[in-house]
């Protein structure tokens, strides 16, 4: 019973990349354009960068960068709230 | 681009021989042929991208390869020191 | 000579998919984790053939070096084999 | 994993660090004129933390500058976030006014100077900061507690 939905559930899954890859449009040719013509031709106007992927990750898109820098601040907050009270276990339990 | 250029053609062959190391990484029946496995595809993976980088005249895409090859460096480094320690002990 | 480029992409996603299924099969963790490191490489090698180097330079320093680092200090404080218990 | 690397390995290390830490550096302050950026950077440097440590141990304490180090940058970033306040956040508000990097760039296909800019270069600095310091506070707190990386004894003495 578990591994006919298993493979139910691969074939439905393969039956959806088939037909995503098939409908896949070429690198490089996105359907709505509008922003990536501003972007190319503004961010040496608005930014004074010639990177304009530097442009629209400190600039354009700012908030993002913003979510991303504060995940990584929780990330290590959670690694240093997990690993904090384990060298006491360690001193307890073994030496060394 | 243009892509008449004979260094794609090196970069297939660089491609084809990281095939054969990937294969050699899925069947390695140790870890040690796995690591060695790992190295090869790292040297390969940079040489093809300083061809790239050749092939597409681009410079900035040197600095790629550069931290590339430093980082998998590191990377062997630790998996050495992991595996000398479990053969030791 | 497009084609060319179009059998380079071909040959990388196939080592992408041969160990990308190594990580998944293996009952060693050290080994999934050093097939990881191989197929955070070759990710970072299809992305160079996509012409985006911000995020190979990305790809390449944090899946290459630092996840791996990572993993091996997991695995040596916890087992090596992996298994229900 | 108790014992230090040979010297071989150390010496290398320690030859190989200084080059990595400034190729991170670079990555981090050209973000605005090459590909990389604050994030690639500060990655890469802390790499060089990583091979720091598997050569020589997790020694000394750092948490708490690392943590300050941290701290002080996402601070910094949210701060030149907010200084644009007055238009939008995330404003450009040094681009072009010739103060800190604030040259004016030419238009078109030019190599760039390291000169301009304006936030975007500054928030490159400030991300970098946080993320050498998240990436590096993350290795070195798994290596130090995960007790195997205190390298008290050397390899010899182990095999004896």
């Amino acid at each position: 019973m578990r591994k006919s939905i298993a493979i139910l559930a691969w074939v439905v899954l393969v039956a959806f990349l088939i037909v995503a890859a098939v409908q896949m449009r070429d690198f490089g040719e996105p359907k709505y354009d509008d922003m990536d013509q501003h972007f190319l031709d503004n961010s040496q106007i608005d930014d004074e960068t010639n990177n304009v992927v530097a442009a629209v990750l400190f600039d354009y898109r700012g908030i993002d960068t913003l979510g991303e820098a504060t995940i990584l601040f929780s990330a290590v907050s959670g690694v240093i709230a997990v690993l904090r009270k384990m060298r006491k276990v360690k001193r307890g339990v073994e030496s060394g | 681009m243009n892509f008449s250029n004979p260094l794609f053609i090196a970069v297939v062959v660089f491609a084809i021989y990281i095939l054969i190391s990937a294969l050699r990484l899925f069947l390695g029946p140790t870890a040690p042929d796995r690591t060695v496995a790992l190295d090869t595809i790292n040297t390969l993976v940079v040489a093809s991208m300083v061809a790239l980088g050749a092939a597409m005249w681009e410079v900035l895409f040197i600095d790629i390869a550069i931290v590339y090859a430093i980082l998998s460096f590191v990377t062997t480094l630790f998996i050495a020191k992991y595996l000398e320690g479990v053969e030791a002990s | 000579m497009f084609w060319i480029y179009q059998i380079l992409h071909l040959l990388v996603l196939l080592s992408l998919i041969v160990t990308a299924l190594a990580v998944v099969r293996f009952k060693d963790l050290i080994s999934a984790a050093i097939s990881l490191g191989a197929s955070s490489l070759l990710l970072s090698l299809e992305f160079y053939l996509l012409r985006a180097p911000d995020v190979a330079i990305a790809e390449a320093a944090v899946g290459a070096a630092l996840t791996t680092a990572i993993y091996i200090f997991a695995i040596k404080s916890t087992e090596r084999e992996e298994g229900y218990k | 994993m108790n014992w230090k690397m040979s010297r071989v390995v150390t010496t290398i290390a320690d030859v190989l660090v200084a080059p990595i830490a400034i190729f991170g550096i670079y990555l981090i302050l050209h973000g605005h004129l090459t590909p990389g950026g604050g994030f690639q950077g500060g990655a890469v440097v802390a790499s060089s933390t990583a091979l720091l440590i598997i050569a020589h141990g997790a020694f000394g304490e750092h948490k708490k500058d690392l943590s300050s180090l941290e701290s002080t940058g996402l601070t910094l970033f949210i701060l030149l976030a907010l200084f644009g306040l007055g238009y939008t956040m995330f404003y450009n508000y040094l681009a072009g006014t010739g103060t800190l990097f604030g040259a004016e760039v030419p238009s078109g296909i030019n190599p760039g100077y390291i000169n301009t800019g304006g936030t975007v270069t500054l928030m490159n600095i400030a991300v970098g900061m946080e993320v050498i310091a998240a990436l590096s506070l993350i290795l070195w707190m798994m290596a130090k507690r995960s007790g195997s990386m205190d390298l008290e004894t050397s390899r010899s003495e182990v095999e004896e």
